[in-house]
Parts: C-alpha cells; sequence; structure tokens
C-alpha cells in the first residue's frame, strides 16, 4: 500500500493481456484431447475421483444436478438422419479448461479463484465465500460446488482412508474444480527442485491423462517448445492469447480447435476433431 | 522485477489458509523453507512432526476386478493405499487402467465388508471365530468326515495362476471333479470355434496391423477379452493409417458408439450376414485364399437379397461392408456376446471366422498366442455352461459340499434354473467371500477372505497380448484393514494340510508361491527379464514376468457353414439384450460406489436400472425417457424405466447387467433390476452354454413415470462446436497418412 | 450591564413581518434587524427578503468532502490493489481504471453526503443550548420573534411588541 | 403541472393544528387492519427465519440450486428489493428539485419504503452466499495477510453502492423529519416525548436552522439522484459484466433503472392505498395525489416497455445466436408462461391507468398496482432463470422451479419488509407535517395572488424566472413552481 509502489510501476500495472498481461509465467500448463481416439469409456473420470477426492452424491443429489464430476464425459447424438445412429455417440471429455483469460476469475469478489504463475486458473477454497459468480460466469459450466457437506455421508468407513492426503475435503459452500491436478505439478516441481533441475515434459502427468487407455489425453507445459503438448498445439496451429485464431491458408482444415475460442477465454484445453470414415 | 509475484509472495499473503489448491501436495518442507520471507512462510507453512507431508511410493501388482489380468500400480502412503495405476511394464495394459482398475481401492476399503467370519446357526448367520470357523470346516470336510467323491463341488470365477493350482489340488484329494467355473461375461463360444477352427481358442489379435476392423458384437473396447488391452491396441489402430471400424449389433455399445459404421442387424441374424458378406466377396472372387467349392456351394444360397430379408441389412451397406473388407485390409473380424449367446451361436461365430479365412486374416491378424508353459498355471476360463451344470446337479441333489469363491450364481443365474432355491438342499457350503452378496448370504459357513489389495497370488492372463507369455503377481499393497479377513490362498493351504502332509511345510500361502515360483520350469525361470536378480525378486519389482515361449502357427481349418435363423412364432415379438458394460460388469462391482455414480458411456444413466429402446417401439408403446415399462419373458418379468436412442434395432429390448441385487450391501442392494432373472433356460447347441441373448419378451406400457436420472441436459450440440466430425479424407489432407 | 432575551409570538408571518418591517424602520430602539432571530413552524419563503440575507456555508463543506472521497477513492483502490498482486485475473490489468472510476464515483458520494449533514448539524446550531424562550405553538402555527435587548429598552420594546398584536411576550435574563 | 386539476393537491383551508392532531393521532389509532397485517408479516417473517437456519446448517443445496442454476430466486428477488428502493427516494428527491408540491404528503413513507426495501434487499446476498460467516472477506480491511477484495466484482460494486445508497437514503429520510420530530417533542408525552426530543437535536425552528436545513435537504436530494442510478446501473452489472447470454446487454443498466422506477411507483401506488386506509389519511392522501402518482407510473411502465423492445430486437438482429437462442426459449421454452405474465403485467395492465375512474377508485388501484409489481418480480426472475437455464454449454441446461426452502426465504423477505414498515408508520409521521403546512401555506399564497393580481401572466413569468434561479441561488424559493 505505498504509493512509490503505485507511482513507480503504475504503467506496468496498466498491462493486460493484449499486451502479455501482468503475469510472467514459469509454466502455462495446457492439454490436448484427442476426440478420434477417445472412446468415452470413463477411465479418466474414475481417476479423478480417487485422485481428487471427489465426493460420490448418491442418486437423488445426481438427480437434482448436483454432481461433483470435475472430469465429465458427456456423449452427444445430433444430426442423426434416418433410424439409426450409424456414426456411433459422440463423446467429449469436459474439464476445467484453465483459461488464459478465465471469464471467472474477474468477477469472485475475493479473489478467490486467481492465475497462477504455472498458467494455471486456481481455486483457493479456503478464501472461497460461495458467491457462485464463477460458476454463473463459466460458459462450460465446469465449476462445481458444494451444495451440501458431502463428506459427512460420501465416504463411509473406511472408505474414507482412500481420500488422498495431498488435497484437502471440501466442506459445503465453496466452489471447486478441475485443477489439472495441482499437487502432482507441486511434487514434480518440488522434485526438481530438490534434483536441481528444471522440470522436463512428462513430470507431470494429471490423473486423467495417466489412466486414459486410449492416451487421448496429453498433458503438459504449453511454454516449454520441447513437450509434446506445444509440439502439437505448434501442429494444429492452435496459440496461446485470448483472440479468435485464424489458421493459416496452407493447412487450414487441421484439426485442432479450442471449444469456445470465439469468447476469447484462451481456453488451456486443444482438442482434436473426431474423425468418421464416411465412406463406410 | 521488484513486484513480481511468485507462489511464495501468494503463499505469505493468504498464508496456509490460502493454500487451499495452491499448496496441496507440497511433499517436503524443504519446498517451502525458503530465500525470501523465509520466517513468515516457514510460521505459517512448517508443520507439525508427525504432519510433515509423506511420499507416495508405488508398488506392483495385479487388477483382479475383471479376468483380464492388467498389471497395477498402488500408491501406498502412510501405510494406507491411496490410489492405483496401470503398470506400464505389464504387457497387458501398459501403464493403463480402466474404470474398474481405478475402482479396486473402494472395492478395498469398502464399508460393506465382511469382518469376520460367520456360521449358520438356526436360520441366520452369526459371528464366530477363526477356530470354530476351521474346526466346522475340519469336522464337515476333513479327512475323518466321509465327505469323497463328487459330492464335494467348487464352484468359481475364472482363475488361473497358483490359485487355481490349489483349487486342483483341493478338489484332487477330495476326488471330485466338480469344479465349475462361471463367468456370465465369457468368450467361450468364441474360444470353442476358434479351437475348432483354428486350432488355438484364444488367438492374438492384432488390432493395430488391421485396415478395418469389422465386430460382430463383440465390445471389445468395453467388456471383450481384455478390454484396456484392446483400447490401447485401438489407439494404435485409429492413428496412422486410421483403420476403419465396422460393429454390427443389436444394441449400441461402447464399441458400437465408437464405430465409424454401426449396423444394427436383425437380434440372432449375425451369422446369415457374416455368411452373406463372405458370398459376396466370393461371388467377386475378392477372397484371398481358395475356397473349396462345396463351402462356395453351401455359402451361395446366401444371396444378397435374402440375407437383406433375414438381418434386415439393405443390400448396399452389405456390399459396402464387403468391399470395405477387401480394400481396406488386411482385415480383421471379430463376434462377441450379442452374436455367441443364441441358440445357434456357435454356427454364426463359425460364419463370422470364416470371414476371416476368406480374407486371408489367419497370420495377419489373427495370430497364435503365447501360452504360459506350465499349463496348471493357465486360466480356467469361466463360462455359463457350468452355471447349468450347477443348477443341474444342486436340483438332482448331487452336492453335499458346496465351495464358492469369486462368483455369484444366485444373483446371475436365470430364475427358472432355481440356482437360489435349490441351493439350500446343500448339507454343507462355504463361501469364500469379501462381500455380502446373495450366495454369500445362503452359505452354512462364510469365510472372509482379504480383498486385492491385501491378498498373494499369481495370475495368467487368459488373452496373451504379448508373443512372451506373462505371469503377473498379486502382492499386497498394504496390511489388512479388518484383522478378522484372512488370505484365499491360506485358507485352502490350511485345508489341504488337513489331507496331504506335503503342505505342511509351508507356513501360509505366501510362502508357498515363493517356493512355487521359484520351482517353475526352466523355460519359464530361465528367461527371466533382469536376469540379474532372482525370479521372485524380480516379480515383485516388475509385478511381472514374462516367459518367451515358441509358437506355432495357426492351423485354419475351412469348413462348410450352415446358419439357420430361427424362426419365431411365441407371443414375444422382442428380443432381450441384457448388456454388459465397463463399469458394473456382470453386477460384481454394483456394491461400489463410483462405479454406481458414474453414468453408463452410452446411455448416462447413473444408479440404477433402466431398458433401451428404439424411437419407433417407444413412439409405438407410447412412453417417453424415464415412463415405466415391464418387460415380460416367458420366465418372468422385470419392471424398469426407458431411454430412447437410435442406437439399439426396433426388435431389440436392452436391460443392462448389474443391478438388481436383492443384498450385496448399501450401495447396490434394492437398486434397479437383473435382467438376467428372466431369461429362458435356452442352451446354444453345441457348446451347451447358456443363450443370453436368445430369450424373446414382449414390452409394455407400465403407465408410470418418474424422473430418469442420467447425466447431461441436452442430448444435441445444438449447433455449437463442442465435437466437431471430419471425414477421413480430410483428415488425409491434413495430416498425412501417418 | 445585563441584557435580556425577549420571546413574542405573533399569529402569523404577515403580523411577523410588519414588526420586522418597524424594527427595519427604526421605529424601536435598541433593536437591530441583525439581531433578530425568527422562529417558524414552517420556513417562509421571503424570510430572507426580511431579515436581509445571511450566510449559509454547507455547500463548501460538501464540495470538500466530494473531493476527499473521489481521490481517496482512487489511491485507496490502486494502492491495495498494486500491494495485492494476485489479483490480475482474466487478462485483465493490476489497476483496472474503468472498474475503479466506479467506486471513486460510489466513494465520491458516500462522503460528500456524510460531511454535508454533519456539517449541517453543526452549521445550524443544532443541539447548542441559546436560551430557555421557547413555546410549543411554535411548532403549531405561531411565529415567534427573539430579540436581545439590554434591560434599559426592555419595557420600550415589550410595548412596542404589545401594540404591534404579539400574542404573547416572554422573556429571561441572559 | 397541477394546472390542469378539477380538485386540489390538498384542502388548503386545513387548520395547522388539525394537521397536527390528526397525523398524531394516526399514530395512535390505526385500523384493525394494521394489526392483522402486522401478524401476517411476523408470521412470513418467522418462517423465513426457520428457512434460513435450515439452509444455513445444511447448505444451499436445500434450496434447490444446481449446477446451472447457481443463482435463482435470491438474486432474482435482491434485485427486486433494490429497484423498490428507487421510487421512494428518487421520486422524492427529483420531485423535490422540480418542485412538485404535491410529493409532499406521501414522500416520507415512499423514502421509508426506500431504506427498508434496501434493508431487505441487503440480506439476499448474505442469504444466497455459500459461507455466509465470511461475508466481511467482501469490504475492503486491512488485513495482516494483505489480502484484498477484488474490486473488479460487480459484487463488491454492490457492496459499495448498497452501503453508501443505504446509508444516504436514511440520512435523507431523517434530516427529512427532523421538523416533524421537533413536533411531535412538543406534542406528545411520555417515552415518545423523550425518543423525539432526542431525534430532533433540540430543533426551535428559527430562521437560522431553517435555512441550513432547506440547502442540505437540497443538496443531498441532487446526490441522492445520480447515486440511486449509479446504484441501479451497478446492480444490472451484476449481469451485464458477466459473458452469459442474456446478460451480456448493454441496455441493461437504464433498463434495470426504468424497471426500478416502475416497480418503485407501483409499490408507492401500494402503500398509499394502505395508509390511506388503515390510518385514515383520506384528507391528506388525497385522490388528486393518487392520480398525479398513476400517471406518473403510466410515463414509466411506458418507458420501461419500450427499453423491453430495445432489448428484445437488438437481441434478435444481432448476430449472438446464444443471446438469440434464450430469448427465443423465454418466450416458448419452459418458462414461457411466466415470460407472457409479466409481459402482461408490465406492459398491458398500466393501461387500465388511463382510465380516470379506475385512477380515483382505491379497491381496483390495490389490485392493479399488485399486479405491476407482480409483473416487476416476474422481471428479475426472467433475467436470472431463463439464461441460466440454457446458456453456452447444451450439456449443462436445465429447468429449475426453486425448493421451498427459497419460497419461504422470498416470501419472507415481504413479511420482513411489511414489518420494519408498519413498525415505522406506528413511530413516525407517515405524512409530513411541516411540509403539508408549507403546502397549505402556499396554495392559500396562490389563491390570494391569483384573486389579487389580475397581472396573472406577468407574475407566472416572474414566477418562472425566480423558480428557475431557485436551484442555482438558494434563498429564492421556487413556491409559484407549485
Amino acid at each position: 500500500m505505498s504509493f512509490k509502489n503505485i507511482l513507480e510501476n503504475f504503467s506496468y500495472y496498466r498491462r493486460d493481456a493484449e499486451d502479455g498481461g501482468h503475469h510472467d509465467y514459469d509454466h502455462r500448463f495446457g492439454m490436448t484431447i484427442d476426440l478420434d481416439i477417445c472412446t468415452g469409456c470413463n477411465s479418466c473420470s474414475t481417476a479423478c475421483y480417487a485422485e481428487n477426492n471427489l465426493a460420490v452424491v448418491g442418486k437423488e443429489r445426481f438427480e437434482k444436478g448436483q454432481a461433483m464430476h470435475w472430469m465429465r464425459v458427456e456423449r452427444y447424438w445430433d444430426n442423426i438422419e434416418g433410424d439409426y445412429a450409424e456414426e456411433g455417440a459422440k463423446f467429449l471429455p469436459m474439464l476445467c479448461q484453465n483459461c488464459g483469460a478465465a471469464t471467472c476469475e474477474p468477477v469472485c469478489p475475493v479473489a478467490a479463484t486467481y492465475h497462477t504463475p504455472d498458467g494455471l486458473n486456481a481455486q483457493v477454497y479456503n478464501r472461497c465465500i460461495g458467491s457462485r459468480y464463477c460458476s454463473n460466469n463459466c460458459p462450460f459450466r465446469v465449476r462445481y460446488f458444494n451444495f451440501w457437506s458431502y463428506y459427512e455421508d460420501s465416504w463411509p468407513e473406511p472408505l474414507n482412508m482412500q481420500l488422498n492426503p495431498d488435497l484437502t475435503v471440501r466442506d459445503k459452500g465453496v466452489m471447486e474444480k478441475c485443477t489439472f491436478c495441482v499437487q502432482r505439478i507441486r511434487t514434480a516441481k518440488d522434485k526438481a527442485q530438490r534434483e536441481e533441475r528444471v522440470m522436463a515434459d512428462g513430470d507431470v502427468v494429471t490423473a486423467c491423462a495417466q489412466a486414459c487407455p486410449t492416451g487421448a489425453i496429453v498433458f503438459g507445459d504449453t511454454m516449454d517448445p520441447g513437450s509434446r503438448v506445444s509440439k502439437l498445439w505448434e501442429k494444429h496451429q492452435i496459440h496461446r492469447g485470448p483472440f479468435l485464431q485464424k489458421k493459416d491458408k496452407t493447412n487450414e482444415e487441421i484439426r485442432g480447435y479450442r471449444i469456445f475460442d470465439e469468447l476469447s477465454v484462451d481456453p488451456s484445453i486443444m482438442y482434436l476433431e473426431r474423425v468418421r470414415d464416411t465412406e463406410v | 522485477m521488484s513486484v513480481k509475484v511468485n507462489r511464495r509472495k501468494f503463499l505469505k499473503m493468504l498464508g496456509w489458509g490460502g493454500a487451499g489448491t495452491a499448496l496441496t501436495g507440497c511433499d517436503l518442507p524443504t519446498t517451502v523453507t525458503l530465500e525470501e520471507g523465509k520466517e513468515e512462510v516457514v510460521s505459517y507453512l512448517m508443520p507439525e512432526e508427525y504432519a510433515i507431508p509423506g511420499i507416495g511410493v508405488w508398488y506392483a501388482s495385479t487388477c483382479t476386478q475383471c479376468e483380464a489380468g492388467c498389471g497395477l500400480h498402488g500408491r501406498v502412503r502412510e501405510g494406507r493405499v491411496l490410489k492405483v495405476e496401470g503398470n506400464p511394464d505389464s504387457p497387458v495394459n501398459h501403464g493403463k487402467s480402466c474404470m474398474m482398475g481405478q475402482s479396486t481401492v473402494q472395492a478395498h476399503y469398502n464399508p460393506d465388508r465382511i469382518t469376520s467370519p460367520m456360521m449358520r446357526k438356526g436360520s441366520t448367520l452369526q459371528a464366530v471365530s477363526w477356530d470354530e470357523a476351521m474346526s466346522a470346516l475340519t469336522s464337515k470336510i476333513g479327512p475323518d468326515s466321509g465327505v469323497k467323491g463328487d459330492r464335494v463341488g467348487m464352484v468359481t470365477g475364472t482363475v488361473s495362476g497358483h490359485q487355481a493350482v490349489i483349487i486342483d489340488e483341493l478338489l484332487a484329494q477330495v476326488g471330485s471333479k466338480n469344479h465349475y467355473v462361471h463367468e456370465v461375461i465369457n468368450t467361450s463360444v468364441w474360444s470353442s470355434v476358434c479351437r475348432d477352427m483354428l486350432g488355438d481358442e484364444m488367438p492374438k489379435l492384432n488390432f493395430d496391423k488391421a485396415g478395418v476392423i469389422l465386430s460382430f458384437g463383440a465390445d471389445f473396447l468395453g467388456t471383450w477379452i481384455s478390454p484396456v488391452h484392446n483400447m490401447g491396441e485401438y489407439a494404435k489402430f485409429r492413428k496412422g493409417a486410421r483403420g476403419s471400424l465396422i460393429q454390427v449389433e443389436p444394441k449400441m455399445t461402447l464399441t458400437g458408439g465408437n464405430a465409424d459404421l454401426w449396423v444394427p442387424a436383425k437380434p440372432g441374424t449375425e451369422g446369415a450376414l457374416a455368411l452373406g458378406i463372405a458370398n459376396f466377396i466370393l461371388e467377386r472372387g475378392w477372397n484371398a485364399v481358395d475356397v473349396p467349392s462345396s463351402v462356395g456351394k453351401s455359402l451361395s444360397q446366401y444371396t444378397l437379397t435374402a440375407v437383406e430379408k433375414v438381418t434386415g441389412v439393405p443390400v448396399s451397406k452389405i456390399k459396402r461392408i464387403a468391399s470395405m473388407l477387401t480394400e481396406r485390409g488386411p482385415s480383421l473380424v471379430i463376434a462377441g456376446a450379442s452374436t455367441e449367446n443364441h441358440e445357434n451361436g456357435y454356427d454364426a461365430v463359425a460364419s463370422v471366422m470364416l470371414l476371416n479365412l476368406v480374407m486371408g486374416n489367419i497370420g495377419k491378424t489373427i495370430e497364435a498366442s503365447a501360452k504360459f508353459p506350465e499349463k496348471a498355471l493357465r486360466a480356467k476360463q469361466g463360462n455359463t455352461k457350468d452355471l447349468l451344470l450347477l443348477a443341474k446337479a444342486l436340483k438332482d441333489n448331487k452336492l453335499d459340499v458346496l465351495f464358492t469363491y469369486n462368483t455369484n450364481p444366485a444373483f446371475t443365474a436365470p430364475a427358472v434354473l432355481q440356482v437360489s432355491e435349490s441351493l439350500s438342499g446343500v448339507g454343507f457350503k462355504v463361501a469364500f467371500s469379501m462381500f455380502p452378496d446373495e450366495t454369500t448370504l445362503q452359505a452354512d459357513l462364510v469365510l472372509p477372505i482379504h480383498s486385492g489389495m491385501e491378498d498373494w497370488g499369481t495370475h495368467v492372463p487368459a488373452y496373451q497380448p504379448d508373443t512372451s507369455s506373462v505371469l503377473s503377481l498379486q502382492q499386497p499393497l498394504m496390511e489388512p484393514i479388518h484383522k478378522e479377513t484372512r488370505g484365499f490362498g491360506d485358507i485352502m493351504l490350511s485345508l489341504l494340510k488337513l489331507r496331504n502332509k506335503d503342505f505342511g511345510k509351508f507356513a501360509d500361502y505366501y510362502s508357498y508361491l515363493q517356493t512355487a515360483v521359484a520351482n517353475m520350469p526352466a523355460d519359464v525361470t530361465s528367461n527371466v527379464e533382469g536376469a540379474s536378480k532372482d525370479i521372485w525378486t524380480n516379480m515383485l519389482q516388475k509385478g511381472i514376468v514374462k516367459a518367451k515361449v515358441s509358437t506355432n502357427d495357426l492351423s485354419p481349418k475351412l469348413v462348410d457353414m450352415k446358419f439357420k435363423v430361427k424362426q419365431d412364432n411365441s407371443g414375444y415379438p422382442m428380443h432381450l439384450v441384457p448388456s454388459a458394460r465397463l463399469g458394473l460388469w456382470d453386477g460384481r462391482h454394483a456394491n461400489i460406489p463410483w462405479l454406481q455414480e458414474f453414468p453408463d458411456q452410452i446411455a448416462k444413466v447413473v444408479w440404477g436400472s433402466w431398458a433401451e429402446l428404439h424411437p419407433k417401439k417407444a413412439a409405438e408403446l407410447g412412453v417417453k425417457n424415464g415412463d415405466y415399462v415391464r418387460v415380460t419373458s416367458a420366465s418372468g418379468s422385470i419392471e424398469t424405466q426407458v431411454y430412447i436412442h437410435k442406437g439399439i434395432h426396433p426388435d431389440a429390448v436392452s436391460v443392462p447387467l448389474g443391478q438388481g441385487h436383492d443384498e450385496f450391501g448399501r450401495y447396490a442392494k434394492g437398486r434397479g433390476v437383473n435382467p438376467l432373472k428372466i431369461l429362458n433356460p435356452l442352451m446354444e447347441r453345441r457348446t451347451g452354454e447358456l443363450a443370453t441373448h436368445a430369450t424373446r419378451v414382449k414390452v409394455t406400457n407400465a403407465h408410470r413415470h418418474e424422473k430418469l436420472v442420467h447425466l447431461g441436459g441436452s442430448e444435441s450440440q445444438v449447433g455449437r462446436k463442442f465435437v466437431k466430425t471430419i471425414s477421413v479424407d480430410q483428415l488425409r489432407r491434413t495430416e498425412g497418412e501417418a | 450591564m445585563s441584557r435580556h432575551r425577549l420571546l413574542a409570538m405573533f399569529k402569523d408571518f404577515d403580523d411577523a413581518f410588519d414588526v420586522v418591517d418597524k424594527i427595519k424602520a427604526k421605529e424601536v430602539s435598541g433593536v437591530e434587524v441583525d439581531d433578530i432571530n425568527m422562529m417558524s413552524p414552517i420556513e417562509h419563503p421571503n424570510v430572507d427578503e426580511k431579515l436581509g440575507k445571511r450566510p449559509i456555508n454547507i455547500a463548501y463543506f460538501t464540495l470538500a468532502g466530494a473531493i476527499f472521497g473521489v481521490t481517496f477513492g482512487f489511491f485507496f483502490l490502486s494502492s491495495a490493489q498494486a500491494s495485492f498482486l494476485v489479483q490480475p485475473q482474466g487478462g485483465k490489468p493490476v489497476v483496472p481504471l474503468p472498474t475503479n472510476f466506479v467506486l471513486m464515483y460510489e466513494m465520491l458520494i458516500f462522503f460528500a453526503v456524510w460531511t454535508t449533514v454533519i456539517c449541517f448539524i453543526f452549521l445550524s446550531g443544532l443541539g447548542q443550548k441559546r436560551g430557555t424562550l421557547y413555546s410549543e405553538k411554535l411548532t403549531v402555527d405561531e411565529i415567534g420573534i427573539v430579540v436581545e435587548i439590554d434591560d434599559s429598552e426592555l419595557d420600550s420594546v415589550k410595548n412596542f411588541f404589545k401594540n404591534n398584536k404579539a400574542l404573547e411576550i416572554r422573556e429571561e435574563k441572559v | 403541472m397541477s394546472q390542469v386539476i378539477e380538485d386540489k393537491v390538498i384542502d388548503e383551508k386545513l387548520e395547522w393544528s388539525r394537521i397536527n392532531a390528526d397525523v398524531i393521532a394516526s399514530m395512535q389509532a390505526p385500523r384493525k387492519a394494521y394489526w392483522v397485517t402486522v401478524f401476517v408479516c411476523l408470521t412470513m417473517f418467522l418462517c423465513a427465519i426457520a428457512a434460513e437456519i435450515y439452509q444455513y446448517k445444511m447448505g444451499l443445496g436445500s434450496a434447490g440450486l444446481n449446477n446451472p442454476h447457481m443463482w435463482d430466486m435470491y438474486i432474482a428477488t435482491f434485485v427486486f428489493w433494490i429497484g423498490m428502493s428507487h421510487a421512494g427516494t428518487l421520486l422524492s428527491a427529483i420531485l423535490h428539485i422540480i418542485h412538485a408540491q404535491w410529493r409532499k404528503p406521501i414522500y416520507r413513507f415512499a423514502e421509508a419504503m426506500t431504506t427498508f426495501s434496501l434493508m431487505t434487499a441487503g440480506f439476499f446476498p448474505m442469504i444466497h452466499l455459500g459461507r455466509v460467516w465470511n461475508l466481511y472477506w467482501v469490504l475492503p480491511y486491512v488485513s495482516d495477510r494483505g489480502i484484498w477484495p477484488n474490486f473488479r466484482s460487480p459484487l463488491v460494486w454492490d457492496a459499495f453502492a448498497i452501503s453508501t445508497y443505504l446509508s444516504s437514503s436514511a440520512l435523507f429520510l431523517f434530516i427529512g423529519m427532523i421538523p416533524d420530530m421537533a413536533i411531535l417533542r412538543d406534542h406528545t408525552t411520555g417515552w415518545r416525548k423523550k425518543l423525539y426530543g432526542i431525534l430532533c437535536l433540540g430543533w426551535r425552528g428559527d430562521d437560522r436552522q431553517w435555512r441550513n436545513f432547506r440547502r442540505t435537504y437540497m443538496l443531498l436530494a441532487c446526490f441522492l439522484i445520480p447515486l440511486a442510478i449509479s446504484v441501479h446501473s451497478i446492480v444490472s452489472s451484476d449481469f451485464a459484466m458477466s459473458i452469459m447470454p442474456g446478460w451480456h446487454v448493454t441496455t441493461f443498466p437504464p433498463y434495470f433503472v426504468a424497471g426500478a422506477l416502475y416497480s418503485g411507483c407501483a409499490a408507492i401506488m401500494t402503500l398509499f392505498v394502505c395508509l390511506r386506509y388503515f390510518f385514515r389519511m383520506e384528507e391528506y392522501m388525497t385522490l388528486n395525489i393518487m392520480e398525479k402518482t398513476c400517471k406518473l407510473t403510466f410515463a414509466i411502465a411506458m418507458v420501461w416497455t419500450y427499453l423491453n423492445l430495445i432489448e428484445f430486437s437488438s437481441t434478435w438482429y444481432g448476430h449472438n445466436i446464444y443471446d438469440k437462442e434464450v430469448l427465443i426459449a423465454k418466450a416458448t421454452g419452459p418458462y414461457a408462461a411466466v415470460f407472457w405474465t409479466m409481459i402482461f403485467c408490465g406492459c398491458v395492465v398500466p393501461f387500465t391507468l388511463c382510465f380516470q375512474k379506475l385512477r380515483r377508485h382505491m379497491p381496483s388501484m390495490f389490485v392493479v398496482s399488485i399486479l405491476l409489481n407482480l409483473g416487476m418480480y416476474v422481471e428479475r426472475w426472467m433475467i436470472v432463470a431463463p439464461t441460466l437455464a440454457q446458456a453456452h454449454s447444451p450439456h449443462q441446461w436445465d429447468v429449475l422451479w426453486g425448493s421451498v426452502i427459497q419460497w419461504a426465504i422470498v416470501f419472507g423477505s415481504f413479511g420482513w419488509f411489511g414489518l420494519l414498515f408498519l413498525v415505522f408508520v406506528k413511530l413516525f409521521p407517515c405524512v409530513s407535517m411541516y411540509e403539508v403546512k408549507e403546502l397549505c401555506f402556499h396554495l392559500k399564497h396562490e389563491i390570494e395572488e391569483e384573486e389579487k393580481a389580475k397581472k396573472h401572466a406577468t407574475t407566472k413569468a416572474a414566477g418562472k424566472a425566480e423558480e428557475g434561479s431557485g436551484r442555482t441561488a438558494p434563498g429564492t424559493p421556487g413556491l409559484e413552481g407549485a
């Protein structure tokens, strides 16, 4: 709270996303999900439950729409001409996109959700007062609110022994969402620090990416040009930045896309379009 | 920059409070004793001595959730196993895992596990001490109990490795041959066809080498043979040249959901379709291997039009499939549940296999498997034939003593077989069980066994996906959580000791295993990878041993095919499809809250049963999503909600397996319905399997509505670009062949 | 020498104003228009014309309050933000002026209003005891005129009021 | 504006002493209906308390909220009450500045309404919080951890705006009451005398006090108008600042302000009828005043309707498919019935105000005003719910009708408001006595003028001039403006 600070750095404090934003990122973790080889088998979702202490809410609350699946596999039927779904179903693993210009962040009255230098869109449970504005402002609807004290009946003895001590069990009134397994990132960072090296690609694997039987999910640091993710982003011409992206003429139709890119939220997850053999 | 904010600054500000996610999982205090602001940070963050966050250690083991025998790594922290992940060294799952594998922990920590031995006193089961239990056991089946021969029976799920060995040993001691190996989700028809036509009952399938896969109801991504392995292969198959998948089945399975072309053939006519395709291929002379004229002749009756009439699959489509098989080859044609489990299932699968022979896939996409050298350790695969035999034996009162382990016939047997009723006729029923399921609660003596993460064991996957054969070790990941549970092996050993002194020298199953593994034949032990270490240590570390074995090529036999579709004249117009799904499986996982909460992959329904209907049929019945319908067969009826979608044949109604438990703990009990209960006792003619998909039913509107509890508001993307589908040629244009 | 304070009550404004005019016209000695303090149940619109302009200074304080509010607002907000750097969110700058303007605006009004009210209480001499001379009729419909005079003029002034239809006269020693 | 009336705003021959007497009497002996209402409100309020306790214990799931519907009726009700608060202060201030004399008999309870509906509205952001006990984290206090609220968040703006608005309008109300407090001090006995003695801050009514009083009142009025407008604009930005279809609308601030005035006027009409009946105020709250209020309401209703049309058409012709979907869904989807209710109550019902017969028939005015209020409540809900029900992600589409708990708390808020208001009118004069006196005085004056002066036109001009200067140069009053 010193004037000196403001006067000296004012111009710096006025930087927004267009001119690089305020953060000097250490990492910007991102993901690629290939919808062509995603089979919609739910393994990612299960792994997420196991890793992140997600509550099982039971039938009644599920019916109310109060389930807590950070990683949900959406299934769509559409444009089915004819009597049968001949092209099969459309599966979409949907999780928090950890947007670079996240719409949930500016609206939180208490700054409980903020952007970390790792490029994560972090949710600070202890700071959250549960105004739920963030969720209302999330076009992906991937933020989940603790409408009840789920822990009371989600882990009857001895199920609670399975809870991951690396992160908290949330009580009622708190917003929560996918964190890109921040606890794993933290562990990997500390490991790297102890071994006095920089984090390498593959040091961090989120629970979902680890479990995915087809390897449809690739996780990594989009700032590290060597990582698998950034190679894929490069190949598919998806770049960081909150602005709608044009692909170059040479290869306009390449598969990569980010959902709701037109909303300029800079999602950290690139999806690869699903492919179907139309000749069949 | 002077005002650069980093995690430390932020933590200083928010402190432990703010650390909600920002700090979760910092694994050593060293990470927070920092250069700047050390004091504050430490004062906030340095926890008490006892609370220093620990480090997870990973141990290798084997998944027991289904028969595939995937290798696992279990993360153990502070003596608790927290999470399991696939074992990268295992050739079965290459470090991956499915939802059931992940849920092992919830089976292990399940609140409804049986925690002490129970004995039937009067009509009720009462907790007793192990001594009491064992003495009862001794008196009933000990050497001087007089129990001998075939009046002792043992019913288990698929068993392999040394558990199979000691089971055999015990039955041998008693002099009984009654080992019923029962699985509802099985591939026994497929296996017998493979045995007869290829000379290898579990041939190795190279999905990745195939250019096009034609699957007749084989849900290889979900429930067929070795799902996790298949999914890995499937990924390879999709990448690179990107093969195409054609799925023929009455009800869309997970595999069907991923197919490029999903073809609903009239239930029970898949064989005709296969032969029709074969015939067309022969006519066009597209066949890769010559076919004896006799075969050709018998095929010639399956003209396109005739086949269309029978199967309801339009000629154009049949032609396209045929040409795909030719152009996109090498192809792979497989058959699964909805094709096998009919009265003429064998013929159907044989017809399918014929396609493989005709297209010359043998040796390309279908190869001989690497059998595990030591026969005794190989998997005894479960089937439903044994269920029928068991039912008969029970009815005729042929059994005095019955052991049940790792299976639940009282739940899976159709009601008409009256298994649970006639069980009471058995003098002494011993259940090795973790959970109070239907069968267990009928036993006279219940022996609580260790969970898959507390017990020792070895597993030889029935399906050997590699050129070298694998033996996978199941080792405890933690101390037993309940004092009163014991390992299955240990109990069996103590039973063996009663009759065979040779086993006296083994203190417990662990020591038995150690010796047994060490004494395995040379062709196993000599080929251990990492030869520096002895085989046992190697197994403990890697979780597996691979045995290089020489495989002889398959010997395809072309026999001439006949496939008759049974004409139905009963009053039951519809086909019941008791579909299995990755998750609840055959119902053995219904007590795992996670698996109840995860939606079915296709219908997305949770925590209950439903009946899938085609929109047309629904319109006829005048039902909409959530309405109740009554599904009635000759042997009973069930009532459940409908889910309507275009992934099912109009003549079929599909009710998933898994629900409808009368017992089995808080999460499963009294939830949904069990389609197996209303099956007619029809047999597959050649193999004697239970024809689970042959039952005809009629569906009526029950005029009752409830909100269908399922995931997802709109079923359509309403023009959003969530999942965009492009054509293969666009893919090739943009990304090239590989 | 000691002084007296007089309160004369009148039926309505007209009578009261006549008296005021007369005093202006120096018909009675010892009383100046400026000493007159007029009490009434409502405020007569022309009272200023009669009694002459008298100062009202509230507006200045209000202005001061407003200016303080807006400047304080700006520095408070931006310095708070500048010291809480995790705040830059959704790609927004640390000190986002447009949003701060909104809050500055609110603060402007907040401080302005409060200063106004507080100053009103002081400037209008509320809560200060100025003599016990008061009649409850003042809050019904009668008008009161209070003057302060030397004892010497006491009687003459009283008479003056009496003659100009004062309904009642109260007096007290200062 | 009061030239074209056939009956007077108020009978100027009213004895001032009677004015005092009547008002004081009203505070002591209301009709039985008053007590009935008090009882009803109390019970509603208690139900809400019970519901809130349960919700506090169980979590917000008990309100039936779910993933897409993170907000529901709580926020709608919040906006409704904020809106309600606008008529009082805003009207009173505006009318004061333009010297509309007829405001005088009714502005007191209007302002009271403002204050109390604000106090009601204030509850809802708290009730809807997941962790109420950490509410204070929204306030910008200096914390040892250097944490601040997020000044970007419209919710924080709300906190600022509402506290400013609440305190300011409360002060406005209080300042306006000081002279009446003095009257009450002089003419009541017992505890009331003591109470008012303190509250009137020793008001004596000497010219110095009056002078400063007038200036202060004017200044406050000048501040309150922009404040009131800003407050509702800020509330609207709770929605307008988001990216949700149907919320992200540029015309929201004026739309909300108009809606606010609308519902406020409707509420004034309701209370007007009630008070007039409860306290036998026929002589003060005259039909003439009612008519004026009605006309005002009608005007605002039309403005609101117009803004609706703007919003719809801009959405319709805009290229944002999401907005369009939401709009269409509103009119045709599951919420259609509610939506059309809103259109009917908000755009059609006000036309009844065109008929003098109705305007002067209290019971029907009561009904009409209730309908208008209903319409405005529904409007707020139609802003919140449909958007959440059908936002960007179709997978999360869902229709929600609030749970019992939610309804109980919403109804209870009306009880709470009613309670506060009824207690207020029992304790304080709901009609401003000194200003009614002024009103009579001015009317009388006016009439005399008209009688004696035949150079009517010139005085009028002069009056206008004076009025015009009245704002800039205080001291020259604008009574002719009446």
